[in-house]
């Protein structure tokens, strides 16, 4: 190969192939792919190793680095999205520019997904790295200050407890939250699993301590709806829905709640209860202000009729002339806490939901059996106090139809089921249908013997319907659910009073949205995508925001609280490090070539090019520039220049790709 | 659009009444069709108990014959729609699958290209035709008329999954409300009625559809409605030890949908073959007749 | 057309963008779902990034086939990336037909970070596409032409 | 305990019995929805979702000797429902193919399979008074059963005496022979 840009120093490459144990050297033959790489040109060395990763594997790394003068470094190992991190830190430890350094992968895209033929693409792919590590240059990272707040999306018990953690270490918080209070799913639920304690109890000292924190800014009824910037500089615009009452004159005192004459069903009782058109979702609602839903106020609807909020309020805190509010804030960092919905479970017809008023969901029998529910916690549907019920596990989840996923929590919540039944109906006949058991956490399997030790009944079997058709007097006017009991082998015909269906959890509808909206991955089942599974199950793909609780996947009350712990303590490592080091492989204008055509103006997505009409030229602002290439690959001149991606290392490295190909035919 | 039909061989022998009744309706409602020539029976339930690929290729046959005639395969029996359908998804997904079709079909100098298109007499006539032409036909409305939708179970699975809910359809409901009559709920309307078991396994069959018929007695339906000629065929047939099987009597008509829509029509009732059917359904002549009774007095009061 | 010797296997170049489809080859590895071993990836961080000289420059270098594999639209972590691309590969299909390359050998691919299946699938159809078009040999296409 | 039900789990040949969608049995997690939502399970010896294990256990003689999937109406609801997508509805035929093929069935069920298809090679299409011909023959106490039945049939003119007329009913034949040629029955 010829010299190098500069003509000065030559280039010294080493390769270093790793075996990861067998993940690698158990399909590619890594003493012939570093015979290989050994012959290539420019390659000074060229070794394996059992783990690259390990400390005895980086310090091969830097030694030879340091005593043969490497400058540049090619590790054939895992994906770079793994190692890449610890690898430039080598390089930068044994006084090499980070950027020296090129990844193939022969892990995840090699040796993990082909029986045949990886020691084949494993040295086309370490060929191709070692064309492009010659052409690698150094880069300079910069660093820039860290915007030490934290936005918080949504307000539910992951939201809450990530917003008091980072508060509580003195930093600012903004929580916003689109429904009028905080509290999320969890303030619906009556008793919380395997403990019982009562949800709303554990709950609303929390809410209130948010409420209270002087370091957390509370924003409900709100939504985020632009994010700009990027890690430790985040811009987002916040839009605040009019609640027609003034937060700062409203004292909670209910009398508008009491007077408003207009109601609708209560969307935090599932429907099973009413609230007024001026209406705070809950009395321990946080913030206890209520807001004026206009889809129902008279007032609003019908241009001034009805006004019984305004005469009967003694603070004047009604105010109808409230608009839409934008504001904006600047962060560090986002944690993104949406939660998730239920499934209608009506999609799936032949279970009855919708079709028999005693077919109800999970979330609708929470709310009969709260206190603060419709019934006063009294079980009653149809009238009638049931005395024998059913409780279908698995609606929509481990179904392929719907969602393959097990959705973690329907066991252990059908067992509290069990158990609340019992307590409020002692001569209660309840049945689980399971497909499995799945009661793994600390306290679950306990929590099942004491429900089957309370007579609950179960049946191992996943029902084919709830029909009214009677075959006989005991089924007249009841439900009956049918299912094969599968330890028995025989079709089952159980008639009861009651059905609960346990929905599965889903992404919410607009996971879509927030996923573009913030920049995040989702995963195949629509859930927000954390960056490792294992090891990064907070963090994303987009640096400084992280995802908590049920966004990113259905989880219990505990594993969410953990996340929601850990996605703080993500934030308050990035805003205490206080700086943050910028991507360092921008693109820049040669300006020699420039022609001025400024069709790489229009097409930046990030507005970081600008055109000097005095010049004739464009520029671009590499503070604000991604590195995303699409300005490179547009200029009809060739003038613009993708660092660490420039054209002739992509070249390079796609002729060297294919270096085992024949000859590439001189006919043309 | 033009359509060629497929009868299928049961409407040739032991479902005529199902056969006429069709004819007249279609021809009432306009519909022009030809008979898909040289068609060959798909299989029935049968087929796939002795070779797989024979259960594709059969109904295979019949859809490369309507891609030949390049128009809409229009079947009135669920059985062959079934058969139908699945031969067409198979080979659709299997590619390996089709090539030994054709090979088989080869044999008889036809090939299926993936064209055909096929068509429900159902989905015909309601997404075709309209419910609002169907409106405008009616002269004798059934007002009065309890009538149990029965929409049958590979009609349910297949059929419907191409223009309706597959487990909660409605197109029946909705036909039967144009009519005038008035559907019940019944909630074994997707369940299976044993299709040939009544004849190979007379016990389980007989259990099955005695069922369905309880159910409909339950739901105090004057008939039961049916667009499966199978279902027409074992519900009509058997009613005798369907009443054994459950220790009482049944004696409800059953109906193929065309042939109530021929009573709401004003068709003479031999044109579609109403004298066929093997329970007489001549209590629904009485309560139709009623029924037109009273809403006539009610239209003469009108005006005044 | 020249016979391909009974060993030969078709080499594909891939273009990955570094968000969504090379995160979801990587979900294929970690899966352990095994494809055939055709497709070389070629890392970029969007494929917006992707000039066309790039897959000409694939197809001059010996490749039967080149794909190129981003974020699904409107999913793009640059914003629009992908939409560039969509457009530039219009014309690019156009200058590839000219050159008497054919389409089966080029194709555009969305596939989020969640779709490793997805990724293993396009990889597998790709080689057996390619397979059964033979190696490429546009010169000759060209002169029939 | 009866020697036929100790199972020995071995790895019988199920190619068979595999789906040509590749929806086979060794996705089933035995929810026992397909049970639940069969008519005829509970005259079943296996329920179709012990038909299932049976084929993943590699004990399909049993279940194809079993008869079970004679009683599969083919409804396909099991198929529709399945949260594995398993093709049940196409299993229970192969086991129910098997079983014929090996003459495990009983001797009028074997006739009323064979009558029919032997009838539709003949002709192209259904005749029913040639299968009844060639299914009560041998069997006539059969015929008496359905003596009643028929006669009825016979009187709404709903018997076609006939036989029926297609026009390429002798390539039918030649079809039958080649499908048999590529799969090698059963």
């Amino acid at each position: 190969m010829a010299e190098s840009e500069n003509g000065s120093d030559e280039v010294k490459i080493g390769v270093y192939i790793c075996h990861c144990g067998s993940n690698i050297a158990g399909t590619v033959d890594v003493e012939d792919l570093t015979a290989f790489a050994q012959e290539q040109g420019a390659v000074v060395v060229a070794r394996n190793y059992k783990f690259l990763c390990s400390e005895p594997g980086q310090a091969l790394i830097a030694k030879d680095i340091e005593e043969l003068g490497l400058n540049r470094v090619v590790v054939a190992a895992c994906s770079p999205r793994m190692h890449e991190p610890t690898f430039r830190h080598v390089c930068q430890s044994a006084g090499l520019n980070p950027y020296q350094l090129h990844m193939p992968n022969i892990r995840e895209q090699c040796s993990w997904v082909h029986k045949n033929g990886a020691t084949g693409k494993a040295k086309a792919l370490v060929s191709a790295a070692i064309s492009r590590a010659y052409y690698l240059e150094p880069l300079e990272r910069r660093e820039v200050l860290v915007t030490p707040a934290v936005l918080v999306v949504g307000g539910g018990i992951a939201g809450i407890q990530a917003a008091l953690k980072v508060a509580d270490a003195g930093h600012k918080v903004y929580l916003v939250e689109r429904e009028p209070s905080i509290g999320g799913h969890m303030i619906q639920l009556d008793k919380t699993f395997p403990t019982l304690d009562c949800s709303a109890c554990i709950l609303t000292p929390r809410m209130a301590a948010v409420k209270a924190h002087p370091d957390i800014e509370l924003m409900t009824y709100s939504e985020v709806v632009g994010v700009q910037g990027f890690v430790g500089n985040f811009r987002v615009t916040i839009r605040r829905k009019p609640r027609y009452v003034d937060e700062s004159l409203c004292t909670g005192c209910g009398i508008c709640q009491e007077k408003c004459p207009w109601t609708a069903d209560s969307e935090f009782d599932c429907g099973l209860g009413q609230r007024k058109a001026i209406y705070t979702p809950f009395p321990q609602a946080v913030p206890n202000v209520p807001v004026i839903d206009p889809e129902h106020c008279v007032y609003i609807q019908k241009e001034g009729k009805c006004g019984a909020c305004l005469k009967f309020c003694e603070r004047g805190a009604i105010d109808f002339k409230q608009t839409e509010e934008t504001v904006e804030v600047e962060v560090g960092a986002i944690i993104v806490a949406t939660g998730y919905d239920l499934m209608d479970p009506s999609a799936i017809s032949r279970l009855g939901y919708k079709r028999f008023p005693n077919v109800i969901t999970s979330m609708e029998f929470e709310r009969l059996c709260s206190a603060t529910g419709p019934t006063g916690g009294h079980l009653v549907v149809n009238g009638k106090e049931p005395k024998s019920v059913a409780i279908i596990h698995c609606v929509g989840s481990r179904d392929q139809k719907y969602h393959t996923y097990c959705s973690r929590v329907c066991c252990m919540y059908g067992l509290k089921f069990s158990h609340l039944i019992k307590e409020k109906i002692e001569d209660a006949q309840v049945y689980e249908f399971y497909i499995d058991m799945r009661c793994y956490g600390k306290g679950f399997e306990e929590f099942y013997q004491r429900a089957a030790s309370e007579g609950v009944t179960f049946i191992r079997g996943r029902p084919s319907q709830v029909t009214d058709f009677a075959l006989n007097e005991g089924e007249k006017g009841k439900l009956v659910v049918t299912c094969e009991n599968t330890l028995v082998g025989a079709v089952m015909r159980v008639p009861v009073d009651m059905v609960i269906l346990c929905p599965a959890m889903e992404a919410r509808p607009d996971a879509k949205e927030v996923a573009r909206l913030f920049n995040l991955s989702q995963s195949a089942d629509g859930f927000l995508l954390e960056k490792h599974a294992k090891l990064e199950p907070v963090a994303t793909a987009n640096d400084g925001i992280f995802v908590v609780g049920c966004a990113q996947g259905p989880k219990d009350i505990p594993d969410t609280v953990a996340q929601a712990l850990a996605g703080a303590a993500e934030a308050l490592a990035l805003i205490d490090r206080g700086r943050v080091e910028l991507e360092a492989a921008t693109a820049f204008v040669n300006e020699a070539a420039c022609s001025g055509c400024k069709v790489c103006v229009t097409l930046c997505p990030y507005s970081a090019i600008t055109f000097s009409e005095t010049e004739k030229l464009s520029h671009i602002n590499e503070a604000l520039c991604k590195g995303c290439g699409v300005c490179v690959a547009a200029c009809p001149a060739g003038a613009i220049v993708a660092r660490h991606f420039t054209d002739q290392q992509i070249l390079a490295e796609v002729e060297a790709l294919l270096v085992d190909a024949r000859p590439a035919t001189a006919a043309i | 659009m033009s359509y060629v039909y497929y009868p299928g061989c049961s409407l040739n022998g032991t479902a005529r009444e199902c056969e006429e009744s069709i004819q007249a309706v279609m021809r009432a409602l306009g519909v022009k069709w030809t008979e898909l020539e040289d068609w060959n029976c798909c299989g029935a339930a049968v087929a796939t108990g002795v070779s797989y690929l024979l259960s594709l290729a059969l109904p295979a046959r019949n859809l490369a014959l309507s891609e030949r005639a390049e128009s809409d395969l229009v079947t009135g029996c669920s059985r062959c729609y079934m058969n139908l359908i699945r031969s067409q998804h198979y080979m659709q997904h299997n590619a390996n699958l089709k090539d030994n079709v054709n090979a088989v079909l080869a044999e008889t100098g036809v090939q299926y290209s993936g064209k055909a298109r096929l068509r429900h007499l159902l989905d015909v006539i309601i997404n075709d035709v309209g419910l609002d032409v169907v409106a405008e036909r009616v002269t004798r409305p059934l007002d009065g008329l309890q009538v149990a939708a029965y929409y049958g179970c590979c009609q349910g699975m297949w059929t419907y999954a191409q223009f309706d809910s597959v487990e909660d359809p409605t197109c029946f409901d909705r036909l039967l409300a144009t009519l005038g009559a008035e559907v019940v709920h019944y909630p074994l309307k997707t369940a299976c009625c044993g299709g040939t078991l009544s004849m190979s396994k007379r016990e389980v069959g007989s259990n099955l559809i005695g069922d369905l018929l309880l159910a409909a007695v339950a739901a105090d339906a004057d008939c039961i409605i049916t667009a499966c000629p199978l279902c027409m065929f074992n519900l009509n047939s058997f009613q005798n030890e369907a009443g054994k099987a459950k220790g009482t009597k049944f004696h409800i008509p059953v109906l193929f949908v065309t042939q109530l829509m021929g009573l709401a029509f004003s068709l003479p009732p031999k044109s579609v073959g109403l004298h066929r059917n093997m329970v007489p359904p001549d209590p629904l002549y009485k309560k139709i007749a009623a029924g037109a009774e009273s809403s006539g007095e009610a239209v003469a009061a009108g005006p005044k | 057309m020249a016979v391909p010797p009974d060993n030969w296997e078709p080499r594909i170049v891939g273009f990955l963008c570094n968000w969504c489809a090379y995160q979801g080859a990587d979900l294929a590895g970690t899966s352990r779902m095994t494809y055939a071993p055709n497709v070389r990836i070629v890392r970029v961080m969007c494929t917006g990034r992707i000039d066309p000289t790039f897959v000409l420059k694939a197809f001059q270098s010996g490749a039967d086939g080149v794909i190129v594999a981003g974020c699904h639209p409107g999913d793009c972590h640059y914003t629009e990336g992908n939409y560039n691309t969509m457009r530039r590969t219009a014309l690019l299909r156009r200058l590839l037909s000219q050159m008497g390359i054919e389409p089966e050998r080029f194709r555009l691919e969305w596939v989020s970070a969640g779709e490793g299946a997805k990724w293993a699938q396009i990889a597998d159809e790709m080689a057996a596409a390619i397979k059964a078009k033979g190696p490429l040999a546009w010169w000759e296409n060209v002169r029939e032409a | 305990m009866n020697a036929q039900v100790c199972l020995t789990p071995r790895s019988e040949p199920v190619q068979v019995m595999k789906d040509p969608l590749g929806n086979s049995f060794e996705f089933c997690y035995q929810c026992g929805l397909c049970t639940a939502s069969c008519r005829t399970a509970y005259a079943m010896k296996y329920t179709p979702r012990q038909v299932m294990n049976l084929l993943q256990l590699g004990c399909a003689d049993e279940a194809v000797a079993s008869g079970s999937g004679l009683l599969c109406t083919a409804c396909y609801s099991c198929t529709f429902r399945c949260p594995r997508g398993v093709a049940v509805t196409d299993m229970m035929a192969a086991i129910q193919r098997l079983n014929l093929a090996r003459n495990q069935a009983h001797r009028d069920i074997r006739r009323f399979y064979r009558s029919f298809m032997r009838t539709v090679e003949r002709h192209g299409r259904f005749h029913e008074v040639e299968f009844l011909a060639r299914y009560f023959a041998p069997n006539p106490v059969l015929l008496v059963e359905e003596i009643r039945l028929g006669l009825s049939l016979l009187a709404k003119g709903k018997v076609n005496l006939n036989p029926p007329k297609m026009a390429s009913r002798k390539a039918m034949a030649a079809m039958f022979r080649k499908a048999e040629e590529i799969e090698g029955r059963p």
